[in-house]
Order: structure tokens, then C-alpha cells, then sequence
């Protein structure tokens, strides 16, 4: 299995996304932001960071990276796409996946151990953990502030959409708690939490995000055996 | 030609040349408004055989400012190199001198780290002054060759309830966190200390550390005839124009009349520098670059001059090719300006295509502005002019040096006699108890997460500890696990009672914690914060610290490997405490094997590492309770520290430690208070032996003697660990940790006992910066 | 050399901490009378020569795709900077 | 209600990291011809009623003491919004 990490200007967890994956036992593949080209991966990771400083809205200029040209459609499509906390960003900036991150109520940059409940355990990304599962990871960021108009909201409740959501206080003023969510086929997940930071003994709160990955590649080897 | 040159060159007219200057020695030049001295323009003269001209006077007189050329400090430096012996250089790769010190830290990997100050840039701006500061100091550590790998932050602040600690102190958080979050480089520790004395010198100390094979070092020295000099990076703008000088000089305080010399502030763009970071490590994997420096304090005078210094021949730039944000910069402007995310390299011509190829790959700008040349002068020319025409190691090297006056200040008799004998201490448990609460709300004991929260501790996924544990630890080798610990410490109380004293207590603190966390000390680096070195007193503090830090280093056997100097924090006469902030690295064969700080297991066994004196002198419940600040500070043993790290190291390796840490401000009760509320595992306290060995329960629980540390052994380890400990090192049980207990229970004797909830501790502990600063 | 000024604010109904700490700060620092602050972004496109309708159009379309965010931002002007104008530098 | 706009932009000389990438990123989107991007803050301070004299006396007060920091930025403007003026709302 081939899994890709995208590097754009200014990704900071690119290595740890790649480290994740290959914890999970799949093979990495680094993707270029200026490279138009997915060379072949059966996934795909946005990773974490400050893609062109953010200085605009976060994720804003990234979405217009080239490689975006070749990944929306896919994933369209049903390529399996995990955007973590910047990759969110860039995600929702993109049209993937709706409702847009705005900075943090508290104003802040905010870096702390979350619990999150995982509320859909049948996407791509999140078919190994139990639905209702309690996990601990690292949330960090200035503007992770889930908001959508009503409406949209409804929709992603009701369709089972809310993939993860916070537990304990809102860490950052995001709509019905909602930490991260899916496509209505399930295939592209967005998270603010950064599941890549829990999965080794001794570095970060836990090893409860290794399951992000190990899900993606169970589906891929379900949908190569099938 | 370009438009901008085009636009410049009806300005050549003013720009004062090297042939002009020989004809016309008898022009007025602002030395003085530079910051200049009489002699040292003299000295100027001498050396060039000429007037200078006015872009040789620029460079001059940033480089020669007391940040840059180090003037006042440097006599005292003979100190590090004559307590340094050959045993303390085995594993000293780059010393002293270099942009930052590298030591060996085994299987062929070098760690480089280094702490720097910012301290007046940020009392202007601090957001930006802040976020300068860690941009400067993550680019020294660039340019050794290494990776970047984490930074630490060391902050002080005036009094907490004071408005411009409102006013500096979120911006200073924000710029430390936002620059080093966009960076992507883990915080993982640092300091937050309130006193009065930094009202309006709040002192912003920033550490990096950085590692690569040891084959990777680079240095900064252009060698090679025919090499290209190339600046790569951001264009230069108008920003930061004598910043050096006027920053780190004396003029910067109220005293100085005649122009005005408002600082330009410095804008930093993270995105850059960590674009930087990525270029710069693909350029060393390509192994085109023969030398390379960062460009920081005074520029581009600063990174031609000490490249071609530190090289084997000369240097000709031309100016004009220097690519401009601001068309209309004046040449004495280009080569002053401290626009930040800029580097310099040396690059032979035959990988000059393959350097430009990867700095076009990362969208990063990159300017041939001169070469190497067989002269021995630096040449810099404007419009085909030459303007600049120096002995390069007059420039960077041969500034002046001074030998100030020097004195014990004649108030310290005073102050050493008014000990804390007489204050009033609590006795009962009821007493105690209160005395806690008050103390761990405190400006200087409370929570620090709402600072602390604000930076990214966990990018790059290596990090094994961080705040609020002793030390910050990330893993280096991700093979085998290998990588080191920081600590920076420094209590200034103690350094304004006994600077030699208060510098070693600094020193054996930060080499305390990075043991405590498991790691064998390898390596000091520190930032000397003081007042004005025109006052003998401030003079005599300085060089009594770096006594204490040289000699305690000799002893420790860990060699200083770098650090920074920043004098003239102070208001009027009145001078900060002598600050001098120690980081000490050590390193560790697999960090994920390392002792954390709070308490994590049912029935571990508690037990007090080292000996509790009488000793309330300066301590934080003296300057909590009474507002007291007199006597002696706490005598420092640094063999004892070292017998101590052994047990430490060895306990940790063992794996015979739940938790370990180390005593300092606040004591036991801190300790104690602050191992419960990390996991809510609650304890069962008893001082009883402590008592019998006549240490009665007010100074067991608040006394600052230093060389302890509180360790929780694991069920079962208890024997062994015992068995390992050194007869010379005392060690007295406590108690266990409890899950029954909900918080904390002291037990000492039948009128000191006391206990406190676990909500009511996190409570009292949480608080206070929120309170302030909001949610 | 003319410019274009290009101004977005956060859609009305979506919180705005920055407009509302500083509504907070407002009253600490003694200045009353405003009951609301929201605070946005305000962009200067600097062009060669005069500003003509193509650069305006340029501009609307930068607005429109990358200066904003239609979920949660609104562009609330795009005009030519009339370095003249009274309602410009009278601060 | 009425409005006052007070817009503050960085100092000319200062580094512009924001509008930097703004003016990288347009070309990429086939959007050429600005020679230069600044990015700055507009915010818009609510009254009751109709804007006066005194209201904009404070919004200047404001605007140089909480809403711009002096050592790098400018106030560039501070003035009432006529929701009907043809340069607002034209986008
Ligand atoms: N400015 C800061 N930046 C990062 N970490 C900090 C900062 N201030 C304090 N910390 C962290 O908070 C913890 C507690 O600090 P401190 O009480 O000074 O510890 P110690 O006394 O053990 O040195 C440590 O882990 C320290 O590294
Ligand atoms: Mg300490």
C-alpha cells in the first residue's frame, strides 16, 4: 500500500504524517506541492503546519498548489484523503469537505492533550476504532474553530458526517463541538487534532491515533482483496 | 540594469568613497550619534591610515557596539578557556567563538545549541522583538549545518500586576509561540519569572538546539579565491537599521541626549525561515556550500566581515547587486540593515548552478554579490565605486576591549546581614497549609500553562518531555532512540545576594534537572543578563558569575560551549538582578527511557534526595510572604550534584523511578503539590524523619537547599535503588503515593499535620495567570 | 502608480473574538459609546500607472477566489484608492 | 446605527509577510498585474444612532492607542460609513 504525504511550503508535520504511515505499515510516498502528479499512492495525507504562512486564511493559498489540481478530482472520485489540522484547512478551503476553521474564541494558539470521541467509526479513516471510542491526542493550533451555517450543520449531524468531536470544554469555540468530519462517502476525513503525534510509546499523550492509519490501510488492502 | 539601480545612481553623487575619503580627512562624521566613542574613531583612522568613509564608519560602529564586538565582557572570557581542560574538550566539537558551540553526543551525531537574549527589542515591540529572537537564534544554529530540533524560551517580567506586564507579556508569548510553532520546532521548556526589578527590562532569553552527523558541521569562513558569496533568503528592507548599535548601547536608556535613535523594529516572517531551514538543509545534503554564516545583529556588515575574517583571504561585494525591498536604501542603510530570514554562503563556482538549482526549488531568493579574493581586504563597492576597503579582522574581530572598573557594591553588606532569621514563619498545620496555597499562586510558582500552551511541544513527534517536567528531552537518532535533554535555570535573587554563589546555584539547578529527567550532562551555554557595565557594581557582578559559572563548569566537568551577553537592562541607576541563565544539554541512549515528573503509580515509594538546611535566604516564600530580600543564598555542593545525577541517571536506566523531581523555588511543598496535580495520583506525606534530623516540618516543606531531588521508586525497585545510592548521598523516605488520597496529605506530627484536596490544589494552582490575562 | 483597496469582513453572524476583545478593551481604556468592533482585513493592490476597469476586474476576481472565503467572509468593497480622497489619511 | 471605519495598514517600510504570499499566490491563479499586495486591518466600530463629531473623536483616540500599534503601523484612515457611498458594497 502507498501512502502519500503532501509537502507544501511551509508543512511542519509532513515527516510525522509520513512516520505515522509507516508505523501503520504502509509504504510513504512524498508528494510536492508544485509536482501535478499523485504518482500512483492509494492515499493521500494533508498534513499539519502553515502551508505559505497562513498569513491569509489558513489553507487558502494552499489549495491552489498544482497538486490540488490532481487531488481534488481524485478524491472526488473516492481516494481516500486524511487532512490533519492545516490539511482540514485545506480541505474545507477546497470544497472537499464544507464549513471553513476560524481562529480560536480565546484567541490563542492553543496546544493541549484532547479527549475526542469518535462519533462515525465506518469511514476510510476510522473503521478500526469503536464507534463512541474515547481518545486522547494532541489538538494544536490558532484557528481551529469548526463553524457552518445551520443548515449544514443539520446535514452533517444527521447524515453521521461528525467523524470526531471534542469532549470535556470546547477547546476552541467550534460548532457543536465538532472536531473533525467526512464526505458523504466517507473517503476524505478532516481533523483539527493530530493523530500522527499518538502513535509511539514514549513521545505524545498516546498511541490512540495509530488507528487513523492502520483504518485507511485495512480499507485498502479490504478493497485489494475484494 | 535594473530599475533599481537605475533609480540609485543619480545618488552617487553623495556616496562618500573610499578616494574621496583619502582627500578629504578633515570631514565631520556623526561617530558620536553612531555610538562611537573619541578613541575608538581615533583607533578607526589608525588603522585605515585614512578617514573612513561613511559606510566604513556604519560597519564600524555596529560591530563594534558592545552586542557585536562583546567590548566590556571580553576580558573576562579568558575565564571559560583557562577552567576548560583537555577532558572537558574530548567532547567539544566547535567551541566558543563559533556561531554556536557542537558537542559530540555519541553514534556519530553532534548536537549544536545555544541561548540568546532579545531583551530591549522586545520591551519595544514585543510580539516582534519576541519572535526576532527566536528567528536569530534558530538561524545560528542553521548555519553550524544542523537541523533545528527544538527551542526553549526563558522569559522575566516585572511585577505581575503591573500594566506593562500586561502590556508585554502576551505580546512576548505570542511572538515566541508564533514564530516557533510556523517553524515547526517543538517547545519544549523554558522559564516564566516575575519580579519587580525587570519592570521595563523584561528579558527575553531564546534557546535553540540543532543536530547532524557530525561530517555535516559547517562553518563560517570564506575560503577558496574565486569563491562566490551569495545572499540568499529575503530582501533587505529599511527595517532594523541600527538596531545593533542603538539597542545594546548605552543610548538606549533615558540618559542619552542628542539624536534620537528611536529603533526601527523588525518584522519576522516565519514562513520564510522555515523555508530557509528546508533550503539550507537540502544545499548541505548537496554539499555545495563551503561556508556559510546567518545574517543577525548589524547585517550584512556583520556577515562579510566575520566570513572573510575568518577565511583565508579577502572579500569583494558588490552592493548594488543585493536585492532591495526598498530601492531607496542608501548603501551605509544596505549594510546595516537587520532584515530578518537572510542567510550568507560561500559557494565554490562550480556548484554555484546545483546551490541556485535547490534555492529555486524552495522559491528562495539567491544573489552572487561578490567573491573570495587573494587580497587580504574586504572591498565593497557601490555603482563601481568602492566605498568599503578594510582589514576585515579589524571589522569583525579587533574591536575594542575594555577593562572596566570593577567593585563589590557597598550596599551588599547591608543586604547579606538582613537574613530571614527574623521573619515570621507558620508553624501549625493550619499555618502550613495556608502558606502552600498562597505560595503555589503565586506569580513565580503558579501554572504557567497559559504560557506554556501557546507553544507546539509536540511537532516532529521526537519530543519525550516537556514543560511542565525538569527538562525538555527530543529523541535525535529515530533509529535508536538516542537524544538529549535541556534545562534552562537561573534565580536572580540569589545572583543579587552572591553573584558567584547565585551563578553556580543556576548552574547546578539546570544540571540538577536534565539529570533528573535521566541524562548525563554534557554541556553549559548561557545568557548573561546585567545592567550597565559602566557601573562597577553591575562590572563586579559579571565577572563574579562568570567566575562561578567557569569554575562550577570545571568542577562538573561539562565545558561552557557558547552564549550571550546583554548589558544595560536597567532604568536609570537602577539594574535588573544579575541574571545569568544557564542551559545545560545532556544526553541520553534512548529518550523514551527517561523519568517524568509527576507522579503516575499507585504505592510508589517516596524518598528525599539530599540534605535540608535552614536555608529561607532569598527564597520564594521570603519574597512571598514578607516581600523579603536579604542574606546569603543556599550553599551549592556541585560534587554532591554530581554523586546525585549519578543515582539519577542510573534510576532512570534501571527504570526503578514512577517520578522524579527536582527541588527549587517553593521547596517540597511545591514539589509535592505539583507531582500530585500532573496525573491527580494523590499522596501520603510524612516529615517525621525529616523532624528527627532536626529539620523542623516549615523548613522541610519550604526551604530552597539545593542538590535534592524528590524521587517516587516503582513498587519493588525500592532495594536496589537504595542499594545504588552513595553513602555520601542522605536520603530520607517520605512516604507513598496513594490513589485513596485526593490530593495531598502531610503528616508531621500532631500541630503540623495537614492535608488538601486535589480540586482545591489545582484550583489555587491554575488560576493566577488566567486571572490576569483572561481565559 | 494607482492601487486597489480591497476590504472583507467576517459574515455578520460569525464570531469575531478579535472585534470582540477589543469592544472589550474599549471601555478599560476609557473610550465608551461603541456597542459593536468586528474587525476585518483590508487589501492594497498596487498597480503600474492608472488604475483602469481591468484592474478593478482583476481585483474583484482576487477578491472574489482567494481573499476571501465565501463561507464565512463577505468582501464588503473593491474600489480605486483616491490618494486625494477626504475620506483617506484624515486620521 | 451608524458605523466608523478606522483602517490601519503597516508602516511602508516594515516587512509585509501577509500581503507577500498574497502577491505570490496571484499569479499562480492567472491573475496578473499588481506590482505589489499589503494586507492591513479594517474595523468597524458600531454607535447608536447617527455617527457625531464626538463618536469619530473617539474612534480617532482609539484607533491610535488600542487599534494600531504605532512603532510599525499607520492609521490610514478613520471615517463614518455611508452604507450608501458608491465605493462600499460595490463588489
Ligand atoms: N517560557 C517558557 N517556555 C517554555 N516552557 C516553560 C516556560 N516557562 C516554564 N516552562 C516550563 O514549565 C516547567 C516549570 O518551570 P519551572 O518552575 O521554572 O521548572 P524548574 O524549577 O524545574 O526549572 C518546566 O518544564 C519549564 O521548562
Ligand atoms: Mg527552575
Amino acid at each position: 500500500m502507498k501512502i502519500g504525504v503532501v509537502t507544501f511550503p511551509g508543512s511542519l508535520d509532513d515527516r510525522d504524517a509520513a512516520r505515522a504511515v509507516r508505523a501503520a505499515g504502509a509504504d510513504v510516498v512524498t508528494l510536492w506541492h508544485g509536482d501535478r502528479d499523485l504518482h500512483g499512492v492509494d492515499a493521500v495525507v494533508l498534513p499539519g503546519g502553515f502551508s505559505y504562512g497562513d498569513y491569509l486564511r489558513c489553507g487558502a493559498i494552499a489549495r491552489f498548489a498544482p497538486v490540488m489540481d490532481v487531488l481534488v478530482p481524485a478524491a472526488q472520485g473516492g481516494l481516500p484523503v486524511l487532512g490533519i489540522c492545516n490539511g482540514f484547512q485545506v480541505l474545507c478551503e477546497s470544497h472537499l469537505l464544507p464549513g471553513a476553521l476560524i481562529r480560536n474564541d480565546h484567541r490563542k494558539f492553543n496546544c493541549v492533550d484532547q479527549v475526542l470521541r469518535v462519533e462515525n467509526a465506518s469511514t476510510t479513516w476510522t473503521s478500526a476504532y469503536a464507534a463512541g471510542q474515547e481518545i486522547t491526542i494532541p489538538l494544536k493550533n490558532g484557528e481551529g474553530g469548526f463553524v457552518a451555517d445551520e443548515a449544514t450543520l443539520d446535514r452533517l449531524e444527521g447524515e453521521g458526517r461528525v467523524v470526531v468531536r471534542y469532549v470535556g470544554a470546547n477547546p476552541n469555540g467550534s460548532h457543536r463541538k465538532i472536531a473533525g468530519i467526512t464526505n458523504d462517502r466517507g473517503n476524505v476525513v478532516g481533523l483539527m487534532p493530530h493523530p500522527e503525534h499518538a502513535i509511539e510509546p514514549g513521545y505524545g499523550p498516546s498511541t490512540d491515533g495509530l488507528d487513523f492509519f492502520a483504518s485507511a490501510l485495512a480499507s485498502l488492502e479490504q478493497v485489494v482483496s475484494a | 540594469m535594473s530599475a533599481q539601480t537605475e533609480a540609485t545612481r543619480q545618488d552617487l553623487a553623495g556616496v562618500d568613497t573610499v578616494t574621496q575619503a583619502g582627500t578629504t580627512p578633515d570631514t565631520e562624521q556623526p561617530w558620536g550619534a553612531l555610538g562611537l566613542k573619541v578613541d575608538e574613531y581615533a583607533n578607526i583612522k589608525e588603522i585605515l591610515g585614512r578617514r573612513p568613509t561613511s559606510a566604513e564608519l556604519a560597519m564600524y560602529s555596529v560591530m563594534w557596539s558592545e552586542h557585536c564586538s562583546y567590548k566590556s565582557s571580553k576580558v573576562h572570557f579568558s575565564l571559560w578557556g583557562e577552567n576548560t581542560t583537555d577532558a572537558m574538550r574530548e567532547k567539544l566539537l566547535v567551541g566558543i567563538g563559533e556561531n554556536a558551540g557542537v558537542v559530540d553526543i555519541g553514534d556519530g551525531w553532534a548536537v549544536t545549541f545555544k541561548i540568546e537574549s532579545h531583551n530591549h527589542p522586545s520591551y519595544v515591540e514585543p510580539h516582534q522583538g519576541a519572535a526576532t529572537g527566536v528567528g536569530g537564534i534558530v538561524r545560528d544554529i542553521m548555519s553550524m549545518g544542523a537541523r533545528p530540533i527544538a527551542v526553549m524560551d526563558a522569559l522575566r517580567f516585572g511585577n505581575l500586576r503591573h500594566p506593562d506586564t500586561l502590556r508585554v507579556l502576551p505580546g512576548i508569548v505570542a511572538g515566541v509561540g508564533g514564530y516557533g510553532n510556523c517553524l515547526g520546532l517543538p517547545n519544549i521548556g523554558g522559564e516564566v519569572v516575575f519580579d519587580d526589578c525587570y519592570q521595563g527590562n523584561p528579558l527575553v532569553n531564546a534557546l535553540c538546539v540543532g543536530a547532524m552527523r557530525i561530517e555535516d558541521i559547517h562553518l563560517a569562513s570564506a575560503r577558496g579565491v574565486g569563491n562566490k558569496v551569495v545572499l540568499f533568503g529575503a530582501k533587505t528592507g529599511g527595517d532594523g537599521i541600527g538596531g545593533v548599535s542603538v539597542l545594546a548601547s548605552e543610548t538606549f536608556s533615558a540618559t542619552g541626549g542628542g539624536p534620537t535613535k528611536r529603533p526601527a523594529v523588525q518584522v519576522g516572517d516565519p514562513f520564510a525561515e522555515k523555508v530557509l531551514i528546508e533550503c539550507c538543509l537540502d544545499l548541505y545534503a548537496a554539499h555545495v556550500v563551503a561556508g556559510i554564516q546567518d545574517l543577525g545583529g548589524a547585517g550584512l556588515s556583520c556577515a562579510t566581515s566575520e566570513l572573510a575574517s575568518n577565511g583565508d583571504g579577502g572579500m569583494a561585494v558588490e552592493l548594488d547587486l543585493v536585492p532591495l525591498r526598498d530601492a531607496s536604501l542608501r548603501p551605509e542603510e544596505i549594510l546595516m540593515s537587520e532584515s530578518q530570514e537572510r542567510m550568507m554562503a560561500i559557494v565554490e563556482p562550480a556548484k554555484l548552478e546545483a546551490f541556485l538549482a535547490i534555492t529555486t526549488r524552495w522559491d528562495v531568493e539567491a544573489t552572487v554579490i561578490g567573491e573570495v579574493t587573494d587580497g587580504e581586504h574586504l572591498v565593497i563597492t557601490w555603482h563601481g565605486e568602492t566605498i568599503v576597503d578594510v582589514p576585515p579582522r579589524s571589522v569583525a574581530h579587533d574591536g575594542p576591549v575594555y577593562d572596566r572598573p570593577l567593585g563589590r557594591p557597598a550596599y551588599l553588606d547591608g543586604l547579606v546581614a538582613d537574613t530571614t532569621a527574623d521573619l515570621e514563619r507558620p508553624v501549625t498545620g493550619e499555618e502550613l497549609r495556608a502558606t502552600l496555597l498562597t505560595m503555589l499562586a503565586s506569580p513565580n510558582l503558579c501554572d504557567t500553562s497559559w504560557v506554556t500552551d501557546q507553544y507546539d511541544r509536540y511537532v516532529m513527534g521526537n519530543t519525550a518531555l516537556a514543560m511542565p517536567d525538569d527538562a525538555g528531552v527530543v529523541r535525535v537518532d529515530e533509529e535508536t532512540g538516542r537524544g538529549v535533554a535541556i534545562s534552562t535555570d537561573c534565580n536572580g535573587r540569589f545572583a543579587k545576594l552572591d553573584p558567584y554563589t547565585g551563578a553556580q546555584a543556576a548552574l547546578a539547578e539546570a544540571y540538577r534537572n536534565v539529570s533528573t529527567a535521566g541524562a548525563a550532562p554534557l554541556a553549559v551555554t548561557d545568557c548573561l543578563n546585567f545592567g550597565s557595565p559602566e557601573d562597577p557594581g553591575v562590572m563586579w557582578q559579571f565577572r563574579e558569575s562568570i567566575r562561578g559559572i567557569a569554575e562550577g563548569c570545571k568542577t562538573l566537568g561539562i565545558p561552557v560551549t557558547g552564549g550571550n551577553v546583554s548589558f544595560y537592562n536597567q532604568t536609570g541607576d537602577v539594574a535588573i538582578h544579575p541574571t545569568p541563565v544557564i542551559g545545560v544539554l545532556g544526553v541520553m541512549e534512548d529518550v523514551s527511557v527517561r523519568t517524568p515528573s509527576g507522579f503516575s503509580v499507585d504505592g510508589s515509594r517516596l524518598y528525599l534526595l539530599g540534605d535540608t538546611r535552614d536555608e529561607l535566604d532569598g527564597s520564594e516564600w521570603a519574597h512571598v510572604a514578607h516581600g523579603h530580600l536579604g542574606g546569603v543564598p543556599p550553599v551549592v555542593d556541585l560534587e554532591h550534584e554530581m554523586r546525585l545525577s549519578a543515582v539519577l541517571q542510573q534510576g532512570a536506566r534501571e527504570g526503578w523511578f514512577d517520578a522524579a523531581h527536582d527541588l527549587s523555588e517553593g521547596g517540597l511543598a511545591q514539589v509535592l503539590a505539583e507531582a500530585v496535580l500532573r496525573n491527580g495520583i494523590g499522596a501520603r506525606v510524612g516529615l517525621e524523619r525529616l523532624v528527627l534530623k532536626g529539620v523542623d516540618p516549615f523548613t522541610a516543606l519550604f526551604s530552597e537547599s539545593t542538590g535534592r531531588v524528590l524521587v517516587a521508586v516503582t513498587p519493588g525497585s525500592e532495594d536496589e535503588f537504595l542499594a545504588a545510592v552513595p553513602d555520601s548521598v542522605s536520603v530520607t523516605e517520605l512516604g507513598l503515593t496513594d490513589t485513596d488520597v485526593d490530593g495531598l496529605v502531610v503528616v508531621a506530627g500532631p500541630d503540623a499535620s495537614f492535608g488538601i484536596d486535589h480540586a482545591t490544589l489545582r484550583r489555587t494552582h491554575k488560576a493566577t495567570l488566567p486571572g490576569i490575562f483572561g481565559p | 502608480m494607482g492601487s486597489i483597496v480591497v476590504d472583507v469582513m467576517l459574515k455578520p453572524e460569525i464570531l469575531d473574538p478579535q472585534g470582540q476583545a477589543v469592544a472589550g478593551a474599549l471601555p478599560r481604556l476609557g473610550i465608551e459609546g461603541f456597542t459593536d468592533v468586528r474587525q476585518g482585513k483590508r487589501f492594497v493592490l498596487t498597480v503600474e500607472g492608472e488604475v483602469t476597469d481591468e484592474h478593478l476586474a482583476h481585483a474583484r476576481q482576487a477578491a472574489e477566489t482567494l481573499l476571501s472565503n465565501p463561507v464565512i467572509e463577505d468582501v464588503v468593497a473593491v474600489h480605486a484608492l483616491d490618494a486625494t480622497a477626504p475620506t483617506e489619511g484624515d486620521a
